[in-house]
């Protein structure tokens, strides 16, 4: 059961995907990434991690996808990139392109052997979570610190990029 | 549902990020493939972390890591393009070509 | 708590007062507060790290740890944020720079500090997820640097091919570590080398090691990664591309030292060949693709991809000579670079930063063009300056492993190197082509930092001992 | 007193960087007479300090022959870098028979061309700056002679590349001279990546980079094994001993490597004559020598240098006679003559008998020896004529006897001295060197060298009497300049005398010779030598030199054995003719240039564009366009992935 129900949503996240980065109007390519990221929060839950799944649909979709779909009204109206068309030769090297390079991974991957008691862990708790993120022993304090100062360089220098200044010349 | 299923997905999400770098025109575009592959990504540290790691809430953290940090760069990437987009008046990949040789 | 923290608590510090500062100046553009603030408290921070102990270990919350070696390599990226924020300073100014006035001061050395933070991350992590968030926040401030140039599209151009670039390289460094991840089951690099121990020929390791060398070759500009360095250099403003010439490859280059010397050491051997087959390509593209350019940064851009190729190559050595080879030639290389990027700011001040605006630099400043020359000669290896004995070490790096055949290859390319580096001393000596142009305008600023920098060329060739400090603070 | 000379040995590279340093950083460029007087007093200390030391050294090591069995004496010696524990390279002095030698040299021809200089580069504009660079050229050259180490030679070895490379460039508004002095800086630089590549695996076998130890049996025995380098099987000994002296054979400028030499001409005169005798082109000999136990254990390594510079020394002979500009006929000599040291240096091997016959060494020493002198002599004299006429062609030239006695006086001493004629200080060192290649075994070798000296003798006689002799073939003259007449005349005397120097070579230079071999022992090949000298003489006199009977009685009353020759079997001369300028001259020599000028330098070329291709190449693929960015980057990783299945 539970195995044909990942296989479906493999199948979905694959296709949504291969919508986010192929269909030429790009609004429906960044509702079709927000599908492909519902998907994954589903496989998400599949495997025990239900905070991930939520942090899948609040931080990535509540934030990101927004964040994006945004700025594409914003820069090039609905439809922009029907004025960019591409050539199916484009298309076709892309796809060669990014096939060897699949068939590479998966056949470097394949010479892997997973060990055989293939059990599984217990799910991750929040708790569990919580408590890792603010130990003092092998916690991810710092990583925690460091990504405030990233957030705060990024804000920072986001607006001074986009900021249009008065006076300027373009 | 096994582990090599799941690392296999993600490496299917991988190339198709790639396919998506490789033959989209517009920047938006481009960076909408960069997500697909990080998304590929995040999934790998799940399912590592579900099937075999000896310390799974690492594993699970690590995506939310993850998704803050592109969050972060798709606010500076957008940023830049809007700033591009402000002088050319297009976001078409192609026409980056000042720089070269 | 210890007193080795205090330098990264400090540069943390730095940044925000520096960022809080410009907030009070926000009315007046040009105001040097900011300025000031940022190189005395970097000055102080490299002061403070030069009094630290260097035979001490701490480790902070697990995850951070700063040892000796941890301590010169930050002493290395407060000098490159140092010389990059005096860099940096004309071209605030009205006049400072030919493609014109960069606007928001304050905000520019903070992101430079900050992204000096990053590094400091780099080199202090203890487990993977510091070492990707110190990584990402070493990349992504320089990809809003090297638009800062906001009005020019050259700049917006650049930055924007740099970010994708380095959006891929993220994805790449994710998939890397994922796999990593699986393998070791746990991020930090006590599990991580006990899983190389005892599977070193794991193809989840491998797959690893692979998206990490391709991730970590974007930012060394490795073969067939660097293809974003000649067009990033040309775009982004000199100070920035200054800073990244220097520390985002001395972060890269350091970040292979401590994965591949330390978790990953069980791989080495099985490394050495991709890593010398990567080295050699990116030598010579780098050598190749320099012969014909005709603009500066373009240029340098090129050279800096021939120095990642020699580095790369020594990162095969044994683990000592590798360390103190390469610590010993990033410093030289920065010393180098930097002084190539402050004379291509003064250039830069009145004329386009191409090699024909260099013609007549040695009748008209011939204490530039003499800089010019031994900053060149530096960078070809030509004794006695440092750049000579830096890539002595390297290439003695990678013969202690009987690589000969490898050295012969890097020596001849270095070779070719020299010969695009005497065209640029040619170009200095050259005759002024036909119209007759004002001399150069150096500052007073520009000539200190020159004459530190000629110095340091000439004394760490001459008194070589930081390499042989290398080895005692590494054991 | 002479502890108190060897505790402050270093004063002989003191004065020359005290040199640099006053007048490059410390005079402005108007300062002539204040830069003019700190170097000639730069040069005398020097030359005086190099004396005291010598004198030292005589004392100390000479002397005392029980104290010092080698010969050696490490006078300074401070600590510089350290790799490893025990593994160290220093910077120090190092005195030997030969590195005193090459002092002494090296610090007289500083002081004569110094000297020189101030007549010859008076009217120039950057007459400063010439004598700061001509000091850094003796600093960095004596830096080499003396360093007690392969590293501090190393280093010193390339300052001596860099500051050839400012001295040749030296006229830098003119292009020839840029490409010149690039070239020079390159093809040297070329070499020497071997020579680096040779340190690095010496110093690592070896554990040390001084000379005492790479020199010692320990080290040849341990390094004389087969190694599997790049799937072929090669002895250590060789291919390291072959690396080190690929250093030497770039910048001796040997076969093919010395398509920089000729072209060096482009620099002010004075550079080329401390370039061609003292300084540089000697350094490569200078480093075979100071290696030579290594090299004389390596089996092949010394055929290669003798081969090698058999060939040159022939080769270079043949193409000077077609050269028509004065200093381009002077730079194959030099070539021709680093021929002769090199080989001299590659028969020094063993006999059939098996016993070390270090003969060719000492010949190659004194050789090196006189050259200096006669070499400098020859590029001042050539400069007094070009200063004289502001030429360099010999067709522009011709008749200058009268207006130049005393260049011609001094260029006739050393014109004789280099085609070995008694008793000019050639004659000494070239017969030695014959006496060794035929002691040796190596009959073609001997028989090169015979030719060679023939050909010496008629093409630099041919340059003599085409300047000096004839009718004048120029307008105006100036006079001699005195500050450079003076220089020449000094030289004059030990081109003449310097020979009588030969029994000290031998007796210093191979003291463990029992028995130094001496001139009885082959007592017919002076006699041979001269006669081909002569002949060839007589040859140019036939070609060049007819028109001024009254000189010609005179020249043959002075060469009487030719003189009868000549007059009494008149169809020899006529046969000699028909051999050289059919045979020799469009037989030989024209096409031997010809494939230097297309072939040899040529293929320099075809490297030059073959990269340039490669660049543009690496220029079309980055296009600007980001996804052909991203896919290189794509196939990248596709390519490492192979990693997997390596590991």
């Amino acid at each position: 059961m539970s195995d044909l129900l990942f296989y479906l949503l493999a199948t979905a996240l694959v296709i949504f995907s291969l919508l986010a980065v192929h269909v030429p109007n790009l609004l429906h390519a960044a509702i079709a990434l927000i599908a492909s990221f519902f998907v994954t929060a589903a496989i998400y839950i599949m495997l025990e991690m239900e905070f991930l799944a939520l942090a899948q649909i609040m931080l990535y979709i509540g934030g990101i996808v927004i964040f994006m779909l945004i700025i594409i009204l914003l820069t090039t109206g609905i439809g922009e990139e029907r004025r960019l068309p591409v050539t199916i030769s484009r298309r076709l090297a892309g796809a060669g392109l990014a096939a060897l390079f699949l068939g590479g991974l998966i056949v470097a991957f394949g010479r892997w052997t997973p060990p055989a008691p293939a059990g599984t862990n217990p799910a991750v708790s929040l708790d569990a979570i919580g408590l890792r993120l603010l130990a003092t022993q092998n916690g991810f304090v710092v990583a925690f610190e460091l990504i405030s100062v990233l957030l705060l360089t990024a804000l920072v220098g986001a607006v001074v990029i986009a900021r249009k200044d008065k006076g300027e010349t373009p | 549902m096994t582990l090599s299923h799941c690392i296999v997905l993600a490496l299917i999400l991988c190339a198709i990020g790639v396919y998506g770098l490789l033959s989209r025109r517009n920047l938006i575009g481009l960076l909408l493939s960069v997500e697909v592959m990080l998304n590929g990504a995040n999934l790998n540290f799940a399912a590592f972390a579900h099937f075999r790691a000896t310390d799974p809430v690492a594993g699970a953290i690590f995506p939310v890591f993850v998704m803050a940090v592109s969050a972060c760069e798709m606010a500076v990437a957008l940023a830049i393009v809007i700033a591009l987009y402000r002088g050319r008046r297009q976001l078409d990949v192609r026409s980056l070509e000042e720089l070269r040789g | 708590m210890s007193l080795l923290l205090l330098p990264d608590l400090f540069l943390l510090l730095l940044g925000v007062l520096v960022l809080a500062l410009d907030l009070l100046h926000a009315k007046k553009p040009s105001a040097s507060g900011s300025f000031h603030l940022s190189w005395t408290g970097l000055l102080l921070i490299f002061a403070l790290l030069l009094a630290l102990p260097y035979d001490q270990q701490f480790v902070w919350l697990g995850s951070y740890q700063v040892s000796g070696t941890s301590l010169l390599c930050k002493q290395l990226f407060i000098l490159s944020a140092l010389f990059t924020v005096w860099l940096a300073r004309p071209y605030f100014r009205s006049g400072g720079n030919k493609r014109g006035r960069l606007a928001y001061q304050g905000e520019f050395y903070g992101i430079i500090i900050f992204a000096s933070v990053g590094m400091f991350a780099v080199v202090s992590a203890g487990d993977l997820l510091t070492l990707f968030i110190g990584m990402e926040l070493a990349t992504i401030p320089l990809y809003i640097l090297a638009g800062y140039h906001k009005n020019d599209h050259r700049a917006s151009e650049a930055a924007m091919k740099y970010i994708v670039m380095g959006s891929l390289a993220t994805g790449f460094m994710l998939f890397g570590l994922s796999f990593l991840y699986g393998a070791a089951g746990a991020l930090d690099f006590a599990a991580l080398k006990q899983a190389a121990m005892a599977a070193p020929a794991s193809p989840l390791l491998g797959l690893g090691v692979c998206f990490i060398i391709a991730a970590v070759g974007f930012k060394l500009t490795l073969f067939p990664f660097h293809m974003w360095a000649p067009d990033v250099y040309d775009g982004a403003p000199t100070p920035v591309t200054a800073f990244i010439a220097v520390s985002s490859k001395a972060t890269a280059i350091i970040f292979f030292l401590i994965l591949f010397h330390g978790p990953l050491a069980a791989l080495h051997t099985s490394l050495q060949m991709p890593l010398l087959l990567l080295a050699g390509a990116t030598m010579t593209a780098g050598n190749l693709g320099a012969l014909r350019q005709t603009r500066l940064r373009r240029f340098m851009g090129y050279s800096a991809i021939a120095q990642a190729g020699y580095l790369t190559m020594a990162l095969v050595g044994p683990r000592a000579a590798a360390w103190s080879s390469i610590l010993y030639y990033l410093l030289v290389y920065a010393a180098a670079n930097f002084a190539a990027f402050f004379l291509i700011a003064i250039v830069g001040r009145d004329r386009e930063e191409e090699f024909s605006s260099l013609r007549g630099m040695g009748k008209q400043n011939p204490g530039l063009a003499a800089v010019l020359m031994l900053t060149m000669f530096s960078l070809g290896g030509i004794p006695p300056l440092a750049g000579f004995l830096g890539k002595f070490l390297l290439f003695a790096a990678a013969a202690q492993q009987g690589y000969y055949a490898m050295v012969v290859f890097a020596a001849l390319n270095s070779t070719i190197s020299l010969y695009y580096y005497l065209l640029l001393v040619k170009e200095a000596y050259i005759n002024e082509a036909s119209e007759a142009r004002p001399m150069l305008t150096v500052e007073p600023l520009q000539r200190t930092c020159l004459a530190l920098l000629t110095t340091a060329m000439i004394l760490l060739g001459l008194w070589p001992g930081y390499s042989d400090f290398v080895v005692t603070v590494l054991r | 007193m002479v502890e108190q000379i060897l505790n402050h040995s270093y004063l002989a590279l003191f004065f020359p960087l005290a040199g640099f340093i006053i007048i490059g950083l410390g005079l402005g460029r108007e300062s002539r007479k204040l830069a003019s007087a700190v170097a000639i007093a730069m040069a005398t200390l020097a030359l005086c300090s190099s004396l005291a030391l010598a004198w030292a050294y005589k004392l100390t090591v000479l002397e005392q022959p029980g104290l010092y069995p080698d010969q050696t004496l490490v006078a300074t010696r401070t600590s510089w870098l350290n790799f490893a524990p025990g593994m160290s390279a220093d910077m120090g002095v190092l005195l030997d028979p030969i590195s005193v030698m090459m002092l002494l040299v090296v610090t007289s021809i500083a002081f004569l061309v110094t000297i020189y200089s101030i007549g010859y580069m008076r009217h120039d504009p950057g007459f400063v700056r010439f004598f700061a660079l001509l000091d850094l050229f003796v600093f960095a050259m004596l830096g080499l002679v003396l360093a007690t180490n392969i590293l501090q030679m190393f280093v010193f070895w390339e300052l001596v590349g860099v500051s050839s490379y400012t001295l040749i460039g030296f006229w830098y508004e003119k292009p020839a001279a840029v490409a010149a002095a690039k070239k020079a800086f390159i093809v040297t630089r070329f070499a020497d990546a071997f020579f680096l590549l040779g340190i690095i695996v010496i110093s690592q076998q070896a554990g040390g980079f001084d000379f005492s130890l790479l020199n010692s049996p320990a080290i040849a025995t341990l390094l004389n094994h087969q190694v599997a380098i790049l799937g072929l099987d090669v002895n250590l000994l060789s291919l390291t001993s072959l690396l080190i002296f690929a250093g030497g054979w770039g910048k001796s400028a040997m076969f093919p490597l010395h398509v920089w030499l000729p072209d060096a001409m482009e620099g002010p005169t004075p550079v080329s004559s401390i370039i061609h005798s003292a300084t540089m082109v000697v350094a490569g000999v200078y480093l075979t020598a100071r290696m030579f136990p290594l090299f004389a254990a390596a089996p092949g390594t010394l055929t290669v240098i003798m081969t090698v510079g058999a060939l040159t020394a022939l080769f270079a002979a043949v193409i000077a006679i077609t050269q028509k500009d004065i200093k381009r006929i002077l730079a194959f000599s030099t070539l021709s003559q680093l021929g002769y040291m090199m080989f001299s240096l590659g028969v020094a091997k063993t006999t059939p008998g098996g016993d070390i016959l270090v003969f060719g060494y000492s010949a190659s020493m004194f050789h090196v020896f006189t050259h200096a002198f006669f070499k400098c002599m020859l590029f001042l004299g050539a400069g007094a004529v070009i200063h004289a006429v502001h030429a360099g062609d010999l067709e522009q030239m011709g008749g200058l006897r009268r207006r130049l006695p005393w260049t011609y006086c001094a260029m006739l001493t050393a014109c004789l001295a280099i085609a070995g004629i008694f008793p000019f200080s050639g004659f000494w060192s070239k017969d030695a060197i014959l006496l060794a290649a035929l002691a040796s075994g190596h009959l073609l070798v001997f028989a090169v060298a015979l030719v060679t000296g023939g050909l010496t003798a008629f093409y630099m006689f041919r340059l003599f009497f085409l300047t000096f002799h004839g009718a004048p073939r120029h307008g105006h003259t100036d006079p001699e300049d005195p500050w450079m007449t003076c220089a020449i005349v000094i030289l004059t005397v030990p081109t003449v005398f310097a020979g009588g120097l030969e029994h000290l070579f031998t007796a210093t230079v191979i003291p463990a010779l029992p028995a130094p071999l001496v001139h009885s022992q082959a007592a017919w090949l002076p006699w041979l030598a001269s006669g081909v000298g002569l002949t060839a003489i007589a040859g140019a006199w036939a070609l060049y030199g007819q028109g001024d009977l009254r000189l010609a009685t005179r020249l043959c009353q002075r060469l009487g054995l030719a003189h009868r020759i000549i007059f009494n079997k008149f169809y020899l001369d006529e046969a000699y003719l028909f051999v050289t300028r059919r045979l020799i001259f469009a037989g030989l020599a024209q096409p031997a240039a010809w494939f230097d000028r297309q072939v040899v330098d040529g293929a320099m070329d075809l490297c030059a564009t073959i990269l340039q291709a490669g660049g543009q190449t690496i220029r079309c693929l980055q296009n600007g366009q980001l996804q052909v960015y991203l896919g290189a980057a794509i196939f990248g990783v596709f390519f490492l992935l192979t990693f997997v299945y390596l590991i």
